[in-house]
């Protein structure tokens, strides 16, 4: 049942691309005397992505338009990576409608990303070769992603999933004099790592079951074709985890698909491993809006999309995935809503908005998922890129208390965040409403998931919620009076033109971008035909719950969501434009509530007085005191050396006597003893 | 080869070899003489008749045979009478792979005028000559005299660096032969080229221009090779140890080097086995950089052919017998003299120049020749294919 | 004597190996002691031509081809060391140079 | 024919091997005698058709090797070693060396059993052209192993014998 593969070597050189510039701006950097020059960097730093974006534009068009819409795969096999009995892994590249829309997501707004920089970063001189250094992580992030994104098996993909971590490590720390930085890429590296674990026991078991069915196989489409051999089977629970609904049996895919999604929810910062995400904006705003919102987070997502075949069979594990992203979603808007530092808002939008992407995928709704995660991308791009604008016309300034009244002095700005605000609060027609609407409408739908009524309840809070914090930010920073001090009052300023034309870019983005999917019911308002475009384009990959509604339906769901969007809107508008001064008594009066949601909750402390101190008093007291010190150090390695010098000191010493000669006696004795032993029978 | 064949060719052999090594001397003076505008070898006379010199090589011979042979107390008895003889006898024996002629059948019998045509020809040379060290080491140090000594030490030194670009710079041309037997290289070498036939197989002239099939070249290793044919001829005459290269000798610093305690005929084997090796230096080239014992354009074959009617067969072929032997003795000939014009236009050099020019000039080259050759090989291939 | 077999070869390889092991072990003077060493190597060279010769595979030529290059470099390098031995302590006796020891 | 030049070749060897060992007047005559016994070695490797292996030990052996061994004796001036009990070690290793003199000879006697006399070999069995094709092709890597290795020899060789270390 595998499908008809179309080779196409063009693919390589998407990921290669931006490996070859980090490689020779890495490489320059351990080798070379001093920065290259400026224009070089630029050069490199931007040209390798936007070059990969054109090769994937080319490719994509190829592949929408030559190939029948049941069988669009390229295939670029580069060698065979791994090859153990009937076991191979090639290192080969895959792109069909999935992947596609990935590719072009992660090229085009990195591409735009790297041209921001190039204006973020230029004033930055924190440290010797700050800038050159700034762009080799970049682009090795990109071509992380991209392996991520185009890798034809799980171990491709697994390659790519742990560079875009090291990648993010490296940028979340990229200002490592400075210890907070440092910390926070660390915390993200570690909470990844957890989730990696996950995903690598998720691998270990899928390949072990294709195995056992005598599939072994890690490739993607072959998985998928056999994955019925895996359908009924089942793995016993060990009797400590009798507590777990279904015990004694499970799902074999069950399992496999919840360890996965450890994985994703490690990467893609949902509950329990959010924790890293909003430490994450220690690094450079471009790479909050890069790595932290656009691409990287999203791998996750992908990852379940990519995985569908066997998410499908494990309906156990696709409740799990829309529960825990509507928690996730609902729980990180509240604690966005008490946020001061104009990144940590974001973020835990960000948070929130990849709830909703699983909240979709966990319905099976993957089409709407990858939708919105495009449309997010644009979005939440723009307003990460708009932040930064902003973050440098206040001098470095965050804090959202201390702005006001940016609107006259930084017009671009302002249009371009108000167009990503209207967004990401779900207003018609901008990109938000569109993707947002779908998902709600697909989790009303979905009939098989227990408590999806209460899903959908949740989700529609959750829109009320980001219309109301978003806004909130929204007229905290550029409305009223500004409160920032005289000094910096004095030198607030708009952006250049390396930072404002990725920023129109995105806005323009932001609104039109709903249009690539716009539901069917809305395109027959106009007259056409499969508007939804992006549904029909992935629907051959993607195990997609079809469902069908009367468009009453549909257009009423919708209303309610644009309402409820509209109400948070509007409660915004009344706190923070018209009667600011109502915002203090409301926080005395809920002061307990609201300290707790301003301090997320203390789930940071929790886990580290849960988690973290005992582990590092154990380790200290245990591992290192008596495993380390003693056994390993004392008895292994000192031990060895005290034993072989005792013994060399005590009495072979003597056997060297420093004649050559009779060093060769003995050589001769032995080997006339050797050749004695050999022909002992004969 | 039958055995009585086998003779006829030794016969042949030691009548070139042995009527050379004598006037040798005798060309060697008058070479001299002439060089230096002088009237040289004109006075031993039998009777009044001095034929132009050609009495001295006997007079020569008389007088080393009657001088008193004196041992030098100290020295090593049996090495120092041995090494006269090990100088000489490689010399003799590398002969026996050159051929002096191709194979020719007359009266039901196969005469190959080459002694032993080796599969591994030039190698037998190499490693013949290697000996001829023993000779001259020896003899220093068997005589018990200190410039005796130095003189081995400098022979040994000389001979094995020049041993290395020795081997090397023919390594071209034994790729493009494919061969280390010298008959099957002079029958390569009868093969012609034409000159401009690239025009043509690149297609810039029409197939088939008859000036193109008229101008050819012999496939000499000389034209071949040209570079690696002055590369051999220095590496060779440098292991013969002449001027320029006679610095084991060295008459103005060492008195006479390693033969220092030698007198008569001993003395005589010495220089017996200079010229020789100048012959065997000249045949070796000869049969493997200009043709050997073939004439340029004109196969051996096709005269054989072409006599066959006029004279029968077998007088065809001992009349191209007789020819390639002269042709081989002609270009032996020129060789000699072009080595003797050598020996007396260049003065000694000096010890660490001989040195350089083994190891930081001959050698770099033949090696670059070897690379070069290879890819020009894999060039004429890749186009002709 | 009747006709040799290959196994002729092998005696003589035999023996002159162990002229070679007598030597190393009774001489003194390092050079006569390097000499043996190669005495060794032939003999081995000489058992590998005659039992490649005896089963008709150039396998054995080849080994014996690389063990000489091996021997030119190994007398190249072990001279060097004999001669920078004789100019910095003067001697020649194997027995004199036995400083490495405890 | 064979047969005779066996006995000549071998008898020469072995004697002259034991002339390396046994004289004890001067390194020279070892030397002497060690390039006749490598002559006689090349005349054995001929006899069992190995003519290009023959005429490289003719030409590494004799003519460098022991060349380069006579050159540094000269180069040293060494003139024998004093007294021939200077020479030889104690008896001690000349018994051991015996003993495995003996169990040498019965390896091979042990080894005689099931030989097969002369197998016919091709006519290309150890020609230059046989031998050039195989170290070109299959044994490639062994050429160029070996390149280096004579690289490094010519360095190191370079570096030691040219000033006094200390």
């Amino acid at each position: 049942m595998v499908e008809a593969v179309t080779e196409n070597a063009a693919l390589r050189w998407i990921p290669l691309l931006p490996l070859i510039a980090a490689a020779i701006s890495g490489a320059w950097l351990v080798f070379g005397r001093r920065e290259l020059p400026r224009v070089a960097v630029i050069a490199l730093a931007c040209g390798a992505p936007i070059a990969s974006f054109a090769i994937a534009v080319v490719q994509v068009f190829a592949l929408a338009t030559e190939l029948p819409a049941d069988a669009r795969f390229y295939v670029d096999n580069l060698y065979t990576w791994i090859s153990a009995g009937d076991f191979h892994a090639e290192l080969s590249f895959l792109l069909d409608p999935l992947s596609a829309v990935m590719v072009l997501v992660v090229t085009g707004v990195g591409s735009l990303i790297h041209v921001y920089s190039v204006g973020y970063m230029d004033d930055d001189h924190r440290d010797d070769r700050g800038f050159q250094r700034f762009f080799a992580y970049l682009n090795l992030f990109m071509f992380s992603m991209l392996m991520l994104v185009l890798g034809d098996n799980l171990l491709v993909m697994f390659v790519g999933w742990e560079g875009v971590g090291v990648c993010s490590y490296l940028l979340i720390g990229f200002w490592y004099l400075d210890d907070y930085n440092a910390k926070c890429g660390q915390k993200a590296f570690v909470v990844n790592r957890i989730g990696d674990f996950g995903f690598l026991l998720g691998i270990f078991l899928l390949f072990w079951s294709f195995a056992q069915a005598g599939v072994p196989t890690v490739e993607f489409r072959e998985m998928a074709a056999n994955v019925g051999l895996l359908a009924n089977q089942t793995v016993e629970l060990p009797a400590w985890l009798s507590f777990l609904p279904g015990y004694p049996n499970w799902g074999l895919l069950t399992l496999a698909c919840l360890c996965l999604f450890i994985g994703a929810a490690g990467k893609s910062a949902q509950i329990p491993l959010y924790v890293w995400l909003p430490d994450a904006m220690a690094g450079p705003t471009p790479v909050s809006a890069l790595i932290h919102a656009a691409t990287m987070v999203t791998a996750g997502v992908y990852m379940v999309c990519r995985m569908s075949f066997a998410y499908s069979l494990a309906p156990g594990a696709m409740a799990t995935v829309a529960w825990i992203g509507a928690l996730t979603a609902f729980f990180a808007a509240t604690i966005g809503l008490a946020q001061t530092d104009i990144k940590k808002v974001l973020a835990y939008s960000t948070v929130s908005q990849l709830g909703y992407m699983f909240l979709a995928a966990g319905v099976a709704a993957y089409s709407s998922a990858i939708f919105h995660v495009m449309t997010h991308a644009f979005f939440k791009a723009l307003l990460f890129l708009a932040a930064g604008s902003v973050i440098l016309g206040m001098h470095h300034e965050q804090d959202i208390t201390k702005m006001g009244g940016l609107r006259r002095r930084m017009p671009v700005t302002w249009a371009v965040f108000l167009v990503g605000v209207l967004a990401i609060s779900g207003v018609p027609p901008f990109s938000g409403f569109f993707s947002k609407d779908e998902i709600l409408l697909s989790v009303n739908l979905a009939h098989g998931i227990p408590g999806h009524e209460w899903l959908w309840l949740i989700g529609l809070a959750t829109a009320f919620l980001t219309a109301f914090y978003m806004f909130r930010l929204y007229y905290l920073v550029f409305t009223g009076e500004s409160r920032a001090d005289r000094h910096t009052q004095e030198h607030i300023h708009e952006s250049g033109n390396w930072i404002l034309f990725p920023l129109v870019v995105l806005a323009v983005l932001s609104v039109i971008g709903g249009f690539f999917g716009l539901p069917d019911a809305y395109g027959e308002l106009f007259g056409v035909e499969e508007s939804n475009s992006l549904h029909h384009f992935l629907q051959p990959v993607v195990n997609a719950a079809e469902h069908h509604v009367d468009h009453a339906t549909e257009f009423g769901l919708a209303a309610i969501t644009t309402v409820v969007g509209l109400a948070g809107i509007a409660l915004a508008t009344l706190l923070y434009y018209w009667r600011r001064d109502l915002v203090p008594k409301l926080v005395q009066a809920i002061q307990p509530l609201y300290a707790l949601v301003r301090d997320r909750y203390r789930i940071d402390e929790l886990y580290d007085a849960a988690i973290v101190r005992p582990l590092a008093g154990l380790s200290r007291a245990v591992l290192a005191r008596i495993v380390d010190q003693g056994l390993i150090d004392g008895v292994l390695v000192n031990g060895t050396a005290n034993f072989v010098r005792a013994t060399a000191d005590g009495a072979l010493k003597y056997l060297q006597t420093g004649q050559a000669q009779s060093y060769l006696f003995a050589m001769l004795l032995g080997g006339a003893l050797l050749i004695a032993w050999l022909v002992r029978g004969a | 080869m039958e055995t009585p064949t086998v003779f006829v060719s030794i016969f042949l052999f030691a009548l070139v070899l042995l009527v050379f090594a004598p006037i040798m001397t005798w060309v060697e003076r008058k070479q001299s003489a002439l060089m230096q505008d002088r009237i040289g070898a004109n006075r031993a006379s039998i009777l009044g008749f001095k034929a132009l010199g050609l009495i001295h090589p006997l007079a020569d011979v008389i007088k080393m045979i009657t001088k008193e042979d004196t041992i030098p107390t100290g020295a090593h008895k049996l090495l120092h009478l041995v090494s006269p003889f090990i100088a000489v006898a490689p010399a003799i024996i590398s002969f026996a792979v050159i051929p002096y002629g191709g194979t020719y059948e007359m009266w039901g019998a196969h005469v190959s005028l080459c002694v032993a045509d080796l599969d591994y020809g030039v190698l037998f040379i190499f490693a013949i000559g290697s000996i001829a060290t023993y000779g001259s080491m020896l003899a220093g140090w068997a005589g018990n005299n200190n410039w005796g000594m130095l003189g081995s030490i400098r022979v040994s030194a000389q001979m094995i660096s020049y041993e290395v670009a020795l081997g090397i710079s023919v390594v071209g041309l034994f790729m493009i032969f494919g061969t280390l037997r010298l008959t099957e290289m002079g029958l390569l070498q009868q093969e012609t080229f034409r000159l401009f036939g690239f025009l043509e197989h690149f297609g810039w002239v029409a197939q088939g221009t008859a000036w193109i099939d008229w101008i050819t070249i012999p496939m000499w290793g000389l034209v071949l090779q040209p570079l690696p044919f002055f590369m051999f001829l220095t590496a060779l005459m440098a292991e013969n140890k002449r001027a320029p290269f006679d610095t084991p000798e060295g008459e103005s610093e060492i008195v006479a080097g390693y033969f220092i305690e030698y007198s008569g005929m001993k003395f005589g084997l010495y220089m017996m086995g200079e010229w020789i090796e100048v012959v065997v230096i000249s045949a070796l080239l000869t049969a493997m950089f200009l043709g050997g014992w073939t004439l340029p354009w004109l196969p051996e074959a096709s005269i054989i052919s072409y006599m066959t009617p006029l004279v029968g067969e077998n007088m065809a072929n001992v009349a191209a017998m007789v020819l390639a032997v002269h042709v081989f003795l002609i270009k032996v000939i020129v060789l000699i003299w072009f080595q003797m014009l050598i020996r007396w236009s260049m003065p000694r050099f000096r010890y660490d120049q001989v040195m350089d020019l083994g190891w930081k000039i001959l050698l770099p080259l033949s090696l670059a020749n070897v690379v070069i050759t290879g890819l020009g090989i894999l060039i004429v291939q890749e186009v002709t294919r | 004597m009747g006709d040799i077999s290959p196994f002729h070869f092998q005696v003589v390889a035999a023996l002159i190996f162990m002229i070679g092991v007598l030597g190393v072990l009774t001489r003194r003077n390092m050079i006569v002691v390097f000499m043996c060493i190669e005495l060794m190597l032939n003999a081995a060279n000489l058992s590998l031509l005659g039992f490649s010769r005896e089963i008709g595979n150039d396998q054995g030529q080849i080994l014996a081809f690389m063990v000489m290059v091996v021997a030119a470099v190994e007398v190249a390098v072990g001279l060097a060391i004999i001669i920078s031995l004789v100019r910095n302590r003067d001697t020649m006796d194997i027995e004199d140079v036995s400083q490495l020891k405890w | 024919m064979r047969t005779a030049l066996f006995w000549v070749f071998s008898i020469s060897a072995v004697a002259s091997a034991l002339g390396v060992v046994g004289n004890l007047r001067s390194p020279i005559n070892s030397a002497l005698s060690l390039v006749v016994s490598m002559l006689a070695l090349a005349g054995l490797y001929v006899l069992l058709e190995a003519q290009f292996v023959g005429l490289i030990q003719v030409m590494v052996y004799a003519g460098a090797i022991v060349v380069l061994f006579l050159f540094v004796i000269m180069l040293l001036n060494l003139r024998g070693s004093g007294t021939r009990g200077a020479e030889l070690q104690p008896i001690m290793k000349a018994i051991g060396s015996l003993v495995v003199f003996g169990s040498t000879l019965w390896l091979v006697r042990t080894l005689a059993a099931d030989r097969a006399p002369w197998p016919d070999v091709d006519a290309g069995f150890g020609t230059t052209r046989a031998m050039g094709e195989a170290l070109y092709t299959d044994y490639v890597l062994s050429v160029q192993v070996a390149g280096v290795l004579l690289l490094a020899g010519i360095v190191a060789a370079v570096v030691l014998a040219k000033k006094k270390v200390d």
